[in-house]
């Protein structure tokens, strides 16, 4: 049978989703049997050029070259996966999208530096067709060997989409909202981390992305009515739970 | 007039995206640029306005692989900024997630991005086929990395148990325990590890005098401290590092870059080894005293020496893990974390650590409700980055015009013979580990 | 104590696609084991384990016990990939589950089988097995309906039970278009199913069995004017798709109201549709109880 | 039934012996105000004084994720995983929670269908009751299950220095040991004892909920709008399903790996899930928030009874306790009631 051929892209972020392939320290010399893993730039110095049966694609678009390079990659590949919660969401670089991506570079230069065209992190779907997101800040390194596996027997995985309650409620938690009365994204979160950062007893701050109908207006409220600072609230929400294009929901709702 | 332009579009085996280019007219080089394509997703204009407990979650996500120092770096800061202590099992534990993320880094630097090189390969995986023993040897010790910082940080990569004051829950006995049989397996690879690296014919670029900067300490090789020594013999205090390293824009780059008295520097494992190493012990001073005395010294200029600096703090780091493992468990593991009542005070907090790269620098100004009124963040890589440029021109000068014509490097230069220019200023790109990420955020 | 979860592993005897994105499967038990025993109406499970499993209606009649027949769709991952499967490989099939069709009742009845559009699937199960036992029944009518006439299935097995006179077949669709089977010739008209119910087609619509299947909207309009004929509430029987997981009534993902239509239904007659919550809206915008 | 007499002084050697040849499990604390069944380890941990768990004993019976089977790559045959051959010790069920184990058996055996995974864990799993007193968010007795007449193998009366402990079962015998047959038997005073200590506890409730008008409170208010208020307030998190002793839903799901081996398993869902009712192709039967809400409500207390014959409900007030914003069960139907009281009035005047 022909190996599985992956394309392994990063637009702009942290690379830590690509980390996380390589942090799959067990099995890596297996996936490298059974995939061959183009442009991984940052594992490999062999360039493949070429079709791709699926791309992983990782990072958000935040400059014009990232869109160029993101169309290039839609054209080469046959599937295109949005590989974790930038690509998938825009992540932490989407959120308050209200600010100028101007006023945010000249916070950073300043006056001296060479202006070059900002724009604001979008995610990948804003722009070219995304067939499957596997969210994640980082994906989670079982998810990932899950999408590989099921890759191979040409599917894509059957990924939860309840929120990161189920299984914090599951792992038998104390609920951080009630019991600490701190601002806690968990219900409006995609869960499949296993509810990680409620486990450690530290509230989650929404990394994989919401869930489909998130609701801020409820939870916003529930805890305003636990005395939390309305502040507090938004700026937790605003990290992850509202990606590219649903802050303005965020903000409409809150008020 | 004769003009040359290498133009390297994309380094590879580096994290995030990055070229370099260079000019030459008549045989002399023109510009050298380290050209970092990566895109901005300006962190420090989107600190403004955030509070204090999310200043570590943010920061963290500049980084997939120093995700732990930046962590660790915005907790410090913000402690300063506040006047919060922590207790010591809390200092013990982020010094061992420290650790563990020194030995992620360093393992997969030495294994995967700079090993291929030395053996021939264009990666690690194509490596590993012909040499599994070396692979799985690297595999066993970034993996072990990965373990600590799981087990501590909550997550190998952004680890969320770093909290102000404290770790949401401090991992269990058992946690610990397995986690001390692991170090042990890994300490028992050290003289292969050793073997291996002291093997390599680590080829003399360079030896033009550079000036290394790290943070010192006089208890012993630390990762965390608040004093900055540079080898012109200057100590600095974590207050004035902003204005010693003079961080700016430049035109080529997303990245800033940096100048110590006007001059380029170099931090990270190279820098550490020879501020710090004379704090060594055991295998690890053993194993600096082997690589000096076959390259002649880690301080000689020479960039390919920081990849053997990195090999010396791996075993560093698994005799460091040890001890802190050995510590946490006779004093308490796993006990509720105190309760530190956090007050915002208005004013500038700074954190200061050693990441795999070198110095990692946080700076906010608070307000009076703990919200973020201004931030700064140095990385080591943007710090790095006139020195690699400052390399790279003086090894184009000297065999630029001859290699790129065809001109082969003489054998002495190792793995380096008959490679031409634009490998030989890829391998000097990535003996310094870029972090293309961290450099640009 | 019997596992009702694990599948057993069924051979893919013959396959073709039947209309676009639809595949005919005819299936052959593992080695050593029979066909089931089911009724007309019921349904299994289908899986390819490690991609997932899907409820699957049966459209063989259990008079013709050497094989089981199914027709899938293309519409999640399991259908997809069993789109990709081919002659000789395996299935894993779990069933019979639900309930089908009240034989009992029916006996002696005329039949009329309406189907709108993907409906003919389970239907073709019953219309095969009263055409196998005509003694046992009286006359069988089939009117069907599609949105176009690329999705007529089963088009020639239909056309020539009409021809051969063992019952009455009424063909009909919306929109024509290039490529499809509709053919004037062998009588196919073009217009809604409950077009051909227009007719005085029935003796006695009051003791006809009616089995229907279709689309939500197909059931609002057909059963009205069935009901205004006089067709009676307790003998019309339609089948209701909803998510069924384990087909045993305990997941939950197919309960509505008090019902958990993977072992109660699919199959359920027209008063117990209207007067289960949820379980239809019959008429738009109506709660989902009547009360 | 027997009823012995049984001193608190013993119980940790009891507790002892029974964690030798059984899997024991104990409520025990969880951070300051919360409780878990866990694994027995040191007697000093077992707190028989709480009110209720986070987790329901259903944990034990139906795990929250549980493999199904699995197939090794290359292998024709499906794997089914074993479970330990140890009994598995409750201790300390509330009665509230010993009706929600009836409720599971009836459910999970019904429809001639049963489910062997939980069928084959009940049959390892004894139950030792514990008697309790209500809090606030307590009503079992409206519910009727705030005494369990059977669904124990032990009971235990909490009598202060001792207990009266019920025998239910042979099994529950067993548990015993010697103890068993050298017990004293309750005498008429300890009876009397016990029956004013049921009458305390009865009068110690302070919520409730009238059932006599449920159903038709909930048939009769389809289109209420507290249906959609409820769907405006609610998280939609799943807390009050997870946590409730008789909430059954699950999700079946493959996984594979590297290797091609591949598994089924399920894990608990909730209908309160937005994809809950959505079938292949993406049709979705509930997607309105106040749809799913009232589907839950509705199961639980006439749903399950018209098809069970009792509501699946046994007031234990998990779902109220862990509600992140505050949707009170029983005021729910409070609320309906009222309204349909308010509608009455209306059509009088």
């Amino acid at each position: 049978m022909d190996q599985l051929v992956i394309g392994i892209f990063g637009l702009t972020g942290c690379a830590g989703d690509q980390l996380t392939i390589l942090n799959c320290e067990d099995e890596l010399l297996l996936i490298a049997e059974k995939v061959t893993m183009k442009s991984f730039n940052m594992a490999s110095s062999r360039e493949l050029a070429g079709r791709v049966e699926v791309a992983l694609v990782e990072g958000s678009v935040c400059q014009p070259e990232d869109l160029a390079m993101l169309r290039e990659i839609r054209e080469r590949s046959r599937h295109l996966v949005a590989f974790g919660t930038c690509a998938a969401f825009g992540g932490m670089a989407a959120m308050d999208q209200r600010v100028h991506p101007e006023v945010l570079r000249d916070t950073v230069y300043g006056p001296d530096g060479e202006p070059f065209e900002a724009i604001r992190a979008r995610p990948l779907s804003s722009f070219v067709k995304v067939d499957f997101v596997l969210p994640g800040c980082p994906v989670e390194k079982g998810q990932l060997l899950e999408t590989l596996s099921c890759l191979l027997k040409g599917s894509f995985p059957d990924i939860a989409c309840t929120p990161v309650c189920a299984e914090c409620r599951s792992r038998e938690n104390l609920c951080i909202v009630l019991e600490r009365d701190e601002v806690c994204c968990g219900a409006l979160t995609r869960g499949g981390c296993g509810a990680r950062c409620p486990s450690l007893d530290v509230s989650c701050a929404g990394c994989r992305g919401p869930v489909e109908d998130a609701y801020y207006a409820v939870n916003a409220d529930l805890l305003k009515g636990r005395g939390i600072d309305r502040e507090k609230i938004r700026k937790k929400m605003m990290l992850f739970s509202a990606p590219a294009g649903m802050g303005e929901r965020l903000e409409r709702e809150f008020d | 007039m004769l003009r040359k332009r290498i133009e390297i579009k994309h380094l590879t085996r580096v994290e995030g995206h990055g070229g370099i280019t260079i000019e030459l007219v008549d045989g002399t080089v023109k510009t050298v640029h380290m050209d970092i394509l990566e895109g901005t997703r300006f962190y420090e204009a989107l600190l403004k306005g955030k509070g204090f407990l999310e200043a570590a979650a943010i920061v963290s996500r500049v980084c997939g692989i120093c995700s732990a120092s930046h962590a660790v770096t915005a907790q410090l800061a913000v402690e300063d900024a506040f006047g919060i202590r922590v207790d010591s099992r809390t200092v013990r534990l982020r010094e061992l997630l420290l650790l563990g993320e020194i030995m992620e880094s360093h393992a997969l630097h030495l294994f995967f991005l700079l090993l291929p090189d030395y053996m021939g390969y264009p990666s690690a995986l194509d490596m590993a086929r012909d040499h599994p023993i070396k692979a799985k040897m690297g595999l066993f010790l970034k993996q072990l990395g990965n373990r600590i910082q799981e087990a501590v940080g909550g997550r190998a990569i952004h680890p969320p148990n770093v909290m102000v004051g404290r770790f949401g829950k401090v991992p269990g006995r058992q946690v610990l325990s397995d986690l001390l049989a692991c170090v042990e397996d890994g300490l028992a690879l050290t003289p292969a590890l050793v073997d291996l690296f002291a093997s390599l014919e680590v080829p003399v670029l360079l030896e033009e005098a550079t000036q290394y900067l790290a943070l010192s300490s006089r208890d012993g090789y630390r990762f965390v401290s608040r004093e900055i020594a540079a080898t012109d013999g200057k100590v600095f205090q974590a207050s004035e590092f902003s204005r010693v390293c003079n961080e700016r824009v430049v035109a080529h780059s997303h990245a800033k870059q940096s100048l110590y008295s006007d001059r380029p520097f170099a931090v990270g494992a190279q820098s550490r080894v020879v501020v710090n190493g004379g704090e060594l012990t055991g295998a690890a001073a053993e194993a600096l005293e082997r690589f000096v005395s076959a390259q002649g010294g880690m301080g000689r200029g020479n960039p390919i020496s920081n990849s053997m600096a990195q090999a010396v703090e791996l075993v560093h780091a698994l005799q460091a893990a040890k001890e802190h493992l050995v510590d946490i468990l006779t004093n308490g593991a796993g006990d509720a974390p105190p309760e530190t009542v956090i007050e915002p005070v208005k004013g500038t907090g700074i954190g200061l650590t050693e990441a795999p790269r070198g110095i990692l620098y946080h700076r906010y100004d608070f307000d009076d409700n703990g919200i973020i009124t201004e931030a700064d963040i140095i990385t080591p890589t943007a710090q790095n980055l006139a020195n690699i440029e400052r390399d790279m021109r003086l090894v184009a000068e000297r065999f630029g015009e001859i290699s790129a014509d065809g001109v082969v490097l003489s054998p002495a230069m190792g793995c380096l013979a008959n490679r031409d220019l634009s490998f030989v200023l890829q391998v000097i790109a990535r003996a310094y580990d870029p972090c293309i990420s961290c450099s640009v955020h | 104590m019997h596992n009702p979860y694990l599948p057993e592993d069924w051979t893919i005897m013959a396959m073709r696609e039947e209309i676009e994105d639809h595949f005919f499967l005819e299936l052959r038990p593992p080695a050593g084991s029979r066909v089931w025993e089911y009724t007309p109406g019921q349904f299994c499970g289908v899986s390819i384990l490690g991609i997932g499993e899907a409820p699957i209606s049966l459209s063989s009649s259990p008079t013709r016990p050497e094989t089981l027949q199914m027709c899938i769709r293309k519409a999640g991952r399991l259908t997809s990939a069993v789109s990709k499967l081919s002659v000789g490989d395996v299935l894993g099939l779990r069933g019979p589950l639900g309930k089908g069709y009240p034989l009992e009742q029916i006996q002696g009845r005329d039949v009329l089988i309406l189907a709108g559009g993907l409906g003919m699937v389970p239907l073709r199960s019953l219309m095969t097995y009263v055409l196998d036992n005509p003694e046992r029944f009286g006359r069988l009518t089939v009117l069907y309906g599609t949105r176009t006439d690329l999705e007529f299935l089963f088009y020639d097995e239909l056309t020539r039970l009409g021809k051969s006179g063992r019952a009455e077949v009424e063909l009909i669709t919306q929109e024509v278009r290039p490529g499809g089977r509709y053919r004037p010739e062998n009588g196919d008209r073009k217009g809604f199913v409950t077009d051909l119910l227009a007719g005085g087609f029935c003796r006695s619509p009051g003791e006809t069995f009616v089995a229907m299947c279709g689309p939500p909207v197909f059931y609002r309009y057909a059963v009205k004017t069935l009901l205004e004929k006089g067709f009676s509430k307790a003998l019309i029987f339609m089948s209701l798709e909803r998510r069924m997981e384990c087909g045993l009534g305990k997941c939950g993902h197919c309960s509505v109201g008090y019902r958990y239509t993977c072992v109660e239904g699919p199959i359920f007659n027209y008063w117990d549709a209207y007067n289960t919550p949820e379980l239809i809206e019959i008429r738009e915008g109506q709660p989902w109880i009547n009360s | 039934m027997r009823i012995l007499r049984f001193h608190k002084s013993h119980l940790e050697v009891w507790l002892d012996l029974i964690a030798e040849t059984a899997d024991l499990y104990v409520p025990k604390k969880a951070g300051e105000k919360a409780h878990r069944f866990e694994r027995y380890e040191d007697f000093q941990e077992v707190d028989l004084s709480y009110t209720r768990t986070i987790l329901p004993p259903k944990k034990f019976l139906f795990p929250p994720e549980e493999t199904l089977f699995s197939r090794d790559a290359g292998s024709d045959s499906y794997h089914v995983p074993e479970i330990p051959d140890r009994d598995v010790v409750l201790f300390g069920v509330h009665p509230c929670d010993i009706n929600g184990i009836r409720v599971l058996d009836v459910f999970f055996g019904s429809f001639d269908r049963p489910d062997y995974y939980y069928q084959r864990r009940r049959k390892k799993l004894r139950i030792v009751g514990h008697s309790c007193m209500p809090d606030e968010n307590c009503f079992c007795q409206s519910m009727d299950a705030e005494t369990a007449a059977s669904g124990f193998d032990l009971f235990l009366n909490d009598m202060g220095d001792h207990y009266l402990v019920t025998l239910g079962t042979v099994e529950g015998d067993l548990l015993l040991g010697d103890r068993a047959d050298t017990l004293p038997e309750a005498t008429a005073e300890d009876m009397t004892e016990l029956m004013a200590g049921i009458r305390r506890r009865r009068e110690a409730f302070t919520l409730e909920l009238d059932t006599s008008i449920v159903p038709q409170a909930v048939s009769l208010h389809q289109t209420d709008p507290v249906w959609e208020e409820l769907g405006e307030k609610c998280l939609t998190c799943g807390c009050c399903s997870l946590g409730c002793p008789t909430c059954t839903c699950f999700n079946i799901r493959d996984t594979n790996t590297l290797g091609g081996s591949a598994k089924r398993s399920r894990t608990w869902d909730a209908c309160l899930y937005r994809d809950f009712a959505t079938v292949a192709g993406g049709y979705n039967f509930r997607p309105n928030r106040g749809r799913r809400v009232q589907h839950r409500y509705y199961h639980k207390q006439v749903g399950f009874a018209q098809s069970f014959g009792q509501p699946s409900c046994v007031g234990c007030g998990r779902c109220i306790k862990m509600c992140p914003t505050g949707i009170h069960f029983v005021e729910v139907f409070r609320a309906l009631q009222e309204n349909s009281l308010k509608q009455e009035m209306g059509r009088d005047a």
